[in-house]
């Protein structure tokens, strides 16, 4: 299985082949949506054999590379499109595949009657494809290729109802702001890369990362090639300052919010990370600018997630939050602990984004949760998967979320400091409270939604992988469970994926032992935070729902401040767009090419037309003025002669 | 006496030539031409120049000056005013400007000094002028020139026809 | 005293410039063209006197040759002047402009 | 007197023509239809002259008592002189009757004047230059003012005449002066002992004087002002006539006579006097060329800015001078022979026609005749692969081989203004629709010049060599 | 040397093509188009032989073909390739046949002497590419002006002949200088030669001799005139009016194949030529290649003419090309190469479009556009493939070419800074804004115009034109180790000569120039 685990790739693209190329002439949804989740499917498979496969091997044999054929080879640069199967990426390659499945499965059900059904899911697949050369590529271009081509992806995917409105401006605008906001990281990739090559000389993973700990490289060269790629990360996943893209993604599909900005793609930049370990374990300083910018935006995306009233909104900053946490985990050296937390959190937060997308489905497409209210009843699969993620995310144990959040907020704490663990535990804090106001005013109370919807449990297509995913998101922490429970064999996702990160580790070499009760203590806080959270919101939007009013009058100012995410979106373009467009326009077309350098080049003809206008009126007609010029010449060149003499 | 000679008709030649170009009436103009080709012709004397001084009187003196009193009389030009009247000042530089050609003409001749390579030996100056040297040297060595001269003469005659012919055919 | 060459030349030379002057400044066709026939004679005179003393007779010939040159000039200049008169009644040369620029 | 059978053989050229003239003077006397006999009669004769001295440039030799040369240079000067005058007189056939005026003795004094060239190129001695440039500039006087019921013709052949007879004036005093200080107006002798020679002034400014008069007569700045006027002025096959034929024989007076400047010590005397004019016409030329909107006047303008460009070559005065210097006036023969061809092609009645914006969407409805234009226009501005271009490349070589690399590219950038008017004329032609539908009438006999001079212009472009190999051989 | 004719051929193919259409009565336009076409075609076949036979392990020329042409001046008709000439001609005779079936319904007036003057220009560019002979390429560099000339004067827009003369007075400009740097060259060799040459290959060994304060004067005055062809800032305001004024096929060519004679000519004579004064001046240059690259982003993205954008867009994209010739790593080099390749694909593609639009709705207005992506589908995917491929999006072969350049002119040594590379990635940005941006403003959205309702989809002759651009699109994408391999040797070489030129002793040096 392993050495086949090109496949994984190339299924998708052979279904993206067909469903492109053919879909239009298919008019069987059927047949098209089996072609677009079956690849996907046996993606799966393969991934889940070779994971097996590799479970059964010593721990020194694990990693294993295909190599397909060779891309760029000039100079000592070699690329080629190979495939490398180790721990992490077989991982992430299980959390694509499988939660791919289960979202192309859902999407059947979703798109339903689209009249680009096809394309739709030759998009998807695509994705797919992409995301798994990123995640599977055994060297920094091949990841590059995936990288962009998730972007395109996503960009496709968001301006998928390209004549839709959405919000102020158009889907394709959303489209479009995410490609740019993705190249600007790109940029920051493309430098890392390039200063990667030149001190290594080589962008082969395994090439580059031996080469990191042999070669004695400065840490500031360490620190800008992880800066760079930091940069790079941030784009994709969506950190501060470069996160604004992600709530417009909302604009696209939801099965598309839930397979690439919530499962998947965004979490593109924690794995590069996560891979880059050495690298990032080498520049500290670097290392401490992830976890704070990690800690940061999951603090203040979760702030804004408070107030919003649309039910993707929501979801998206909380999603926005979540990586914050794991690049927290990345930053405070946790690796094991941030991609345990990407795992958990592609399980529930893909079976929230399904389950909103459920209810915007059954709701024909009402996003605005103060419109909704009392759908438990109306759609009762849906209400309870819903809650088991609600929960999840909130940290209740022994669902998921509780053992992977927890452990990053005990690293934060351990490798880090009380700080991080501060702002980790409020925004778990304000996590639980969104989603339970979320949960509320959606499935709880009375309905506030006209006569007119009649709202409606979806069909088994898309009610499964809710089931589905509910499981796994309920159970899917028991894996990871921390040894103070676990005992003498320790946390089982940790001791899987040790072997990649033993290296940083050593550089790192953070272990100073804190005490179980310590982490037993912060344990505890966090769930009664969590706890005291969802009494407070059920309290708030249930029983007295007056107060969420007053408040939001009470504290008008941050309440707007919330409410327009900071300002963030309106001051890019006060700051950088705008002035661009501006200069360019009015100064560089308009002033510099149009007059400056195309007047130089005309102005110089005009003058000559000018000089020969005048120069002909030399020529009087009269012979006598002839002579006279003759003569003139002949005195110049009598006087050049005696005076050459 | 050579050197009575060279300054009496010198200073003609010069003075008429300075009157030819001041008159405003052509015939004059013309006549005086005339007195200074002979003035020549003498100079010509004096440099033992006995065929080319004979030729002058002919050809310039009378055939050439001839045609040309012809066509002033046949043409009767009005006269120009007074010279130095009409647009003085552009006449005042023309006039300015030939002199610095002469002043430079002078400044060469007098930076050359061809009298110091040149000493004059007047038996063969008189052997060089007289007519059967110059005969025997034309119908010899410059036989050439001597025909392109015919043939020169003959596009003039042609020319002259066409162009002063009085209707066209 | 004796008479170099260069008095020759002088006087040559000056009545070269009075030509000149007068191509320059006379209005009437026909005296600018006897005002160049003047400069054709100074040129001759130089040509001769150096012939006579440098003793050889080179220079007479070319002489002789000027003249005819001189006389075809003339037959042909004074026909165009005809010409033109014919058209135009006039031989001042500044009045003939209407080719210009 | 001729010495052997071999000498007469080898002057035949000069003496075809002249012979010719006198048979064309009877024919003109005595036969009834000389209108169709006499055209043709001198082209046969032009074109026996003008292949004999092509095929025969071989045998180099001096005649006639040290007054002619022969061969070389010599022969390739007289078959341009001949064969540019067969294309003339092929033009004129058709164009002079537009004028209604049939005159016999226009094909005459077109041989005279082809004589004279003929014998300034061949000239070995002072007097034959003097002659042979005498008897072309009173030809030229006449056919200037040939047409005479025309005022601007009277107009230009006064003015050339006044002009050119002052400018006589001072080649004969500058031959006066050269004949004090050299004791003989032998060339050879000039050119052997040029060095001592140049030790003394006299002799300098008798050279200088020289050179003025030729400057005058290729027409190079500042001594270049009648021509726009004559060009405008005189008919237009005439005109191509002074532009191509007056032109190239005063270079090849210059280059017969001062051979010297082109090889041995202190030769480069005159470079700054020359290099000086060349620069100014260039840039005259090609920038007053621009306003002009008469295109026979434009045409004059390029031709003095091409003098320019040839006096280049006489300024870097090198072996390759010489021979780019003929090429380019072999090139520039027949380009212009072209373009003054069209241009009286489609001159209509007394002189319509001639304004450039008259040329607007000619290439609808004359696509032959615009094509061949524009290509003679490219040419003209000196891009391959045509004729001109190569010239321009062989005097740059030349002028670059004797460090005047400065006077190259002030050449290439004048040039560069010089295309802007050219491509005038491919505007207009191309890119313009016709405002005046004016009709021309068709005339095989020019058709056939414009076609053979338009090949010329290519074949010399894309395969120089042979004609190179002609000239360098005997340089 | 023992010759190979089948340089000769590939040119005189065209060149007899064009003067056989002349015979064709114009009233049988098909026949014409049809005659064009095949003609084209073989020569590209031919090509394709040539490609085939070529051997990438030799880094010299190959199937050089040198016939005495003027003894006076030992000029020879002197021709061949090396790998990095082989690529260029490849994608001239692949682009030419393409071009002229796109301009079958474009250009209806005039067709007989469209073809000629289009295979005339083939001839021309042909020519440039492969002569080995300074004066030969000359000819060629100038003789292709004229018929490009006539293109866009006759066919081309609105201002087309003010596009037109400005195109050819500043080309001409610029080459007549390089003229005379050429004559000064051959006249130089005579130094150490002993004979006047213009033999690229001989002057190749000499040429490096030059004393630098006297190299730097050569090699402006050729850099000085490829760089109006590229056209690298401030030197490129012809190009946007060219390029917009002239007709589709013509856009495409001067796109595809005229600005990489520019660059070509850099990488063939400036760098060997002069390299010591080209690694002086490769700073410098570079900085103008940087500011091309975001001066044009930025430009182009304020464009409200789509084919003004694409123009822009050019300028930006050769930007790259320059800054990675001038960067002079084997990486950078061989980026620039496959570069000038990718961009003659991507950008002809978008030209190809535009005027496939243009012939539908002639307007290239954007904001006559919008939310067409519904009437043509088709078009659309067309469109957003195109601009991915110029956006240089991995996968695509935008990317391999600007991906190797920035990789190597990071670690160029001569440019020894990251600062010209980081600024050039910011390119890689701006071509997303203003590509994306336009694609949206077109293809997405409402159709708010009513005109565009009823707009036919692209139909066959147009999809068979452009399925093998964005075939070979993808095939340097994905597999550029293909073409890769033909110039690695050749630049490779050329790397080398920049490293260690030939040295000769300065008595040499002095020769017959020291006056100089």
């Amino acid at each position: 299985m392993r050495e086949l685990i090109y496949l994984t790739v190339l299924l998708p693209l052979v279904g993206f082949l067909i469903n492109g190329i053919f879909g239009s002439k298919i008019k069987n949804e059927k047949i098209i949506g089996l072609i677009g989740s079956g690849v996907i499917g046996i993606s799966f498979l393969i991934a889940l054999g070779a994971f097996f496969e590799t479970l059964g091997l010593p721990v020194d044999q694990r990693q294993k590379i295909v190599t397909l054929f060779s891309w760029m080879s000039v100079g000592n640069l070699d690329v080629s499109f190979a495939y490398q199967v180790d721990q992490l990426s077989l991982v992430m390659a299980l959390i694509v595949t499988g939660v791919g499945f289960l979202i192309h499965v859902y999407s059947i059900g979703y798109m339903h009657g689209d009249k680009s059904f096809w394309r739709f899911f030759a998009y998807l697949n695509l994705f797919i494809f992409a995301m798994m050369n990123l995640i599977l590529a055994d060297n920094f271009v091949l990841l590059f290729l995936g990288w962009e081509g998730v972007g395109l992806c996503s960009y496709l995917l968001i301006g998928f109802w390209y004549d839709r409105k959405f919000e102020k401006s158009t889907t394709s605008d959303a489209a479009k702001k995410a490609f740019i906001v993705n190249r600007i990281g790109d940029f920051g990739f493309l430098l890392g890369m390039f200063l990667i090559y030149m001190t290594f000389g080589s962008l082969n993973f395994n090439e580059v990362f031996s080469r990191a700990v042999t070669f004695n490289v400065s840490t500031a060269t360490f620190g800008f090639i992880a800066l760079f790629l930091f940069i790079g990360a941030t784009g994709k996943s969506a950190q501060i300052p470069l996160f604004v893209w992600l709530p417009d993604a909302m604009a696209g599909p939801t099965p598309v919010s839930a397979l690439i900005h919530a499962a998947t793609m965004v979490t593109a930049g924690v794995y590069m990370v996560a891979r880059t370990s050495i690298i990032f374990a080498s520049a500290p300083d670097i290392l401490m600018v992830v976890a704070i910018i990690g800690a940061l935006t999951a603090f203040f995306a979760a702030t804004i997630g408070i107030v919003q009233n649309d039910i993707k909104k929501v979801l998206a900053y909380s999603t926005v939050s979540q990586l914050g946490y794991m690049f927290l985990a990345m930053g405070v050296g946790a690796f094991s602990a941030g991609i345990f937390h990407v795992m958990t959190h592609a399980f529930f937060k893909a079976l929230l984004f399904l389950g909103a997308g459920s209810v915007i489905h059954a709701m024909h497409h009402e996003q605005d949760i103060q419109k909704y209210g009392g759908l438990k009843k109306y759609m009762p699969r849906t209400y309870l998967t819903f809650l088991i993620a609600a929960l999840a995310i909130s940290g209740i144990p022994p669902l998921s979320g509780f053992f992977s959040k927890d452990e990053i907020l005990w690293y934060s704490y351990a490798n880090g400091n009380l700080f991080f663990w501060i702002l980790g535990a409020g925004t778990a804090m304000m996590t639980a409270f969104y989603m339970f106001r979320l949960y509320i005013l959606t499935f709880e109370g009375t309905p506030r939604f006209g006569h007119d919807k009649h709202p409606h449990e979806s069909p088994a297509v898309m009610t499964i992988p809710l089931i589905v995913l509910a499981v796994l998101a309920a159970i899917g922490g028991f894996i990871g469970i921390p040894e103070i429970f676990s005992g003498e064999h320790g946390n089982q996702f940790h001791n899987f994926l040790a072997p990649l990160f033993k290296d940083a580790d050593r550089k790192l070499a953070t272990y100073n032992m804190h005490s179980h009760f310590e982490e037993i203590l912060l344990m505890v806080l966090s769930v009664v935070f969590a706890v005291s959270a969802i009494l407070f919101a059920r309290y708030v939007y249930l029983k007295k729902p007056s107060i969420a009013v007053n408040t939001a009058k009470k504290f008008k100012g941050l309440y707007n401040l919330l409410w327009n995410k900071y300002f963030v979106d309106e001051a890019y373009d006060a700051a950088v767009v705008n002035p661009i467009l501006q200069t360019s326009r009015s100064f560089l077309w308009k002033i510099a090419d149009n007059k400056i350098i195309d007047g130089v080049v005309n102005g110089s003809a005009k003058i000559i037309d000018v000089v020969s206008i005048n120069i002909r009126k030399l020529q009087t007609g009269v012979a006598q003025f002839y002579a006279l010029v003759m003569v003139l010449g002949i005195v110049a060149a009598f006087f050049w002669i005696i005076l050459s003499l | 006496l050579e050197v009575i000679l060279f300054f009496v008709f010198g200073i003609v030649a010069a003075i008429t030539a300075v009157i030819m170009i001041t008159r405003s009436n052509a015939v004059i103009a013309a006549l005086y031409l005339v007195l200074n080709l002979a003035s020549l012709a003498g100079l010509y004397l004096t440099l033992n120049a006995q065929f080319i001084a004979v030729t002058q009187v002919i050809v310039y003196a009378g055939a050439i000056m001839v045609l040309f009193l012809f066509v002033l009389m046949l043409l009767r030009p009005e006269n120009e005013q007074k010279f130095l009247q009409a647009n003085p000042k552009t006449k005042i530089f023309a006039m300015f400007v030939a002199f610095v050609v002469f002043a430079q003409l002078v400044y060469v001749i007098f930076f050359a000094r061809p009298s110091q390579n040149i000493s004059k030996d007047l038996a063969k100056s008189v052997e060089a002028g007289t007519i059967e040297a110059i005969g025997r040297e034309l119908f010899t060595n410059y036989i050439v020139p001597f025909e392109a001269a015919g043939f020169l003469l003959l596009a003039a005659t042609i020319g002259a026809l066409v162009l002063a012919k009085k209707k066209f055919d | 005293m004796n008479i170099t060459i260069e008095y020759y030349l002088i006087l040559s030379a000056f009545m070269f410039f009075v030509g000149v002057a007068g191509v320059l400044t006379r209005r009437n066709a026909i005296i600018v063209f006897m005002s160049i026939e003047l400069m054709l004679n100074s040129a001759n005179l130089t040509l001769v006197a150096f012939s006579s003393y440098l003793g050889n007779s080179i220079g007479q010939l070319f002489v002789f040759f000027v003249m005819t040159v001189a006389a075809a000039e003339a037959a042909v200049g004074l026909a165009i002047i005809i010409a033109i008169f014919r058209n135009k009644l006039t031989v001042n040369i500044d009045e003939i402009n209407i080719l210009k620029w | 007197m001729f010495n052997n059978a071999q000498e007469f053989f080898n002057v035949l050229p000069i003496i075809i023509i002249g012979a010719g003239i006198v048979v064309s003077l009877l024919i003109e006397m005595y036969s009834k239809k000389s209108e169709i006999l006499l055209p043709w009669f001198s082209v046969f004769m032009f074109l026996a002259a003008g292949l004999h001295s092509l095929y025969y440039v071989g045998d180099v030799s001096i005649v006639l008592q040290n007054m002619l040369a022969t061969g070389g240079n010599v022969n390739v000067f007289h078959a341009i002189f001949t064969i540019g005058a067969a294309v003339v007189t092929l033009l004129s056939i058709d164009y002079i009757k537009k004028y209604g005026a049939y005159f016999g003795e226009y094909y005459i004094i077109l041989q005279t004047s082809v004589l004279g060239m003929m014998l300034m190129a061949a000239a070995k001695d002072l007097f034959v230059i003097f002659l042979g440039l005498e008897i072309m500039s009173v030809s030229f006087y006449i056919l200037a003012g040939m047409n005479r019921k025309k005022l601007t013709a009277n107009e230009a052949s006064l003015k050339y005449f006044l002009l050119g007879a002052f400018a006589t004036g001072f080649i004969v005093y500058g031959i006066a002066l050269i004949y004090g200080s050299a004791h003989t107006t032998s060339i050879d002798f000039i050119t052997s002992h040029f060095p001592e020679l140049t030790k003394n002034l006299l002799f300098i400014a008798g050279i200088l004087l020289f050179l003025i008069g030729f400057s005058f007569k290729i027409a190079a700045f500042p001594f270049h002002m009648w021509v726009p006027d004559v060009y405008e002025g005189s008919p237009t096959t005439v005109a191509a006539l002074f532009s191509t034929g007056g032109k190239a024989a005063a270079f090849s007076a210059i280059i017969a006579t001062l051979f010297a400047l082109f090889n041995g010590p202190n030769g480069n005397l005159f470079t700054p006097y020359l290099a000086v004019i060349s620069v100014l016409s260039m840039f005259y030329g090609s920038i007053v060329a621009i306003a002009q909107d008469n295109i026979k006047r434009m045409l004059a303008y390029s031709s003095i800015s091409h003098a320019g460009y040839l006096a280049i070559g006489l300024a870097a005065g090198n072996h390759d001078a010489v021979a780019g210097v003929i090429f380019y006036l072999a090139a520039y023969t027949f380009m212009n022979l072209g373009a003054f061809g069209i241009v009286s092609l489609l001159e209509g009645k007394n002189e319509t026609n001639l304004s450039i914006n008259s040329y607007a969407g000619l290439g609808n409805r004359k696509p032959l005749l615009s094509a061949m234009l524009a290509i003679i226009m490219f040419s003209l501005a000196g891009l391959p692969p045509f004729a001109g271009f190569f010239g321009k490349y062989y005097i740059f070589i030349a002028a670059i081989k004797s460090n005047l690399t400065w006077l190259a590219i002030l050449g290439v950038l004048s040039s560069a203004i010089s295309v802007y008017f050219y491509l005038r004329i491919v505007v207009l032609m191309y890119f313009k629709s016709s405002e005046n539908e004016f009709e021309m009438e068709s005339s095989r006999n020019s058709m056939l010049a414009i076609i053979f001079s338009v090949l010329v212009v290519i074949l010399l472009g894309v395969f120089p060599g042979t004609l190179i190999d002609l000239i360098t051989k005997f340089v | 040397m023992e010759q190979n004719s089948l340089l000769t051929y590939l040119i005189l193919i065209p060149l007899i093509g064009s003067f056989l259409v002349l015979f064709i009565r114009k009233e049988q336009a098909n026949l014409i188009r049809y005659t064009a076409f095949a003609i084209s075609t073989i020569a590209f076949l031919v090509s394709l032989v040539i490609y085939f036979q070529f051997d990438s392990a030799n880094s010299d020329f190959q199937f050089i073909n040198k016939i005495e042409w003027i003894k006076g001046l030992n000029i020879h008709y002197h021709v061949g390739v090396d790998g990095m000439s082989l690529l260029l001609v490849l994608l001239t005779t692949f682009l030419t046949p393409l071009t002229l079936i796109s301009s079958w319904s474009s250009i209806q007036e005039k067709v007989k002497e469209f073809t000629f003057f289009f295979l005339m220009l083939e001839v021309g560019m042909l020519g440039v590419f492969i002569s080995l002979d300074l004066f030969l390429f000359y000819i060629f560099w100038e003789a292709m002006l004229i018929p490009m000339y006539f293109i866009i004067g006759i066919w081309g827009g609105k201002e087309r002949v003010y596009a037109a003369i400005k195109f050819f007075i500043y080309t001409m400009f610029g080459s007549l200088l390089m003229l005379v740097a050429i004559v000064w060259l051959a006249v130089y060799a005579i130094g150490p030669l002993g004979y006047f040459t213009t033999n690229l290959i001989e002057l190749y060994t000499i040429a490096p001799q030059i004393p630098m304060y006297i190299q730097i004067w050569m090699f402006l005055a050729f850099a000085f005139s490829f760089a109006i062809k590229v056209p690298l800032f401030p030197l490129h305001t012809w190009l946007p009016d060219a390029h917009v004024q002239a007709p589709t096929a013509g856009s495409v060519i001067l796109a595809g194949v005229l600005l990489k004679m520019g660059t070509y000519g850099l990488l063939r004579f400036n760098l060997p030529l002069f390299p010591e004064a080209s690694i002086a001046a490769a700073p410098y240059i570079s900085v103008l290649a940087v500011i091309g690259i975001i001066y044009g982003a930025l430009v182009a993205m304020v464009q409200t003419d789509i084919k003004k954008l694409v123009a822009y867009s050019s300028v930006s994209h050769l930007g790259f090309v320059v800054l990675g010739i001038f960067a002079m790593t084997q990486e950078s080099i061989q980026g620039a190469v496959i570069q000038m390749i990718n961009h003659g694909l991507s950008t002809g593609a978008l030209f190809l479009l535009v005027g496939v639009i243009y012939e539908r709705t002639h307007t290239r207005e954007i904001s006559d556009y919008g939310g067409i992506a519904k009437i043509v589908p088709f078009f659309a995917f067309a469109l957003m493939f195109a601009s991915l491929s110029s956006v240089g999006l991995p996968g695509l072969n935008g990317f391999v070419g600007e991906f190797l350049i920035l990789l190597g002119s990071f670690q160029s040594p001569i440019l020894n800074s990251w600062w010209f590379t980081v600024f050039a990635a910011s390119g890689v940005i701006f071509a997303a804004v203003y590509l994306l941006w336009m694609y949206q403003r077109v293809v997405f959205g409402k159709v708010t115009n009513p005109k565009l309702d009823g707009l036919k989809d692209m139909n066959a002759r147009e999809i068979f034109v452009l399925a093998p651009i964005f075939i070979l699109i993808v095939w340097i994408g994905i597999y550029p180790g293909t073409f890769l391999k033909i110039s690695d040797r050749s630049t490779a070489k050329v790397v080398k000569q920049m490293y260690n030129p030939i040295k000769v002793s300065p008595v040499e040096l002095g020769l017959n120039q020291s006056k100089k």
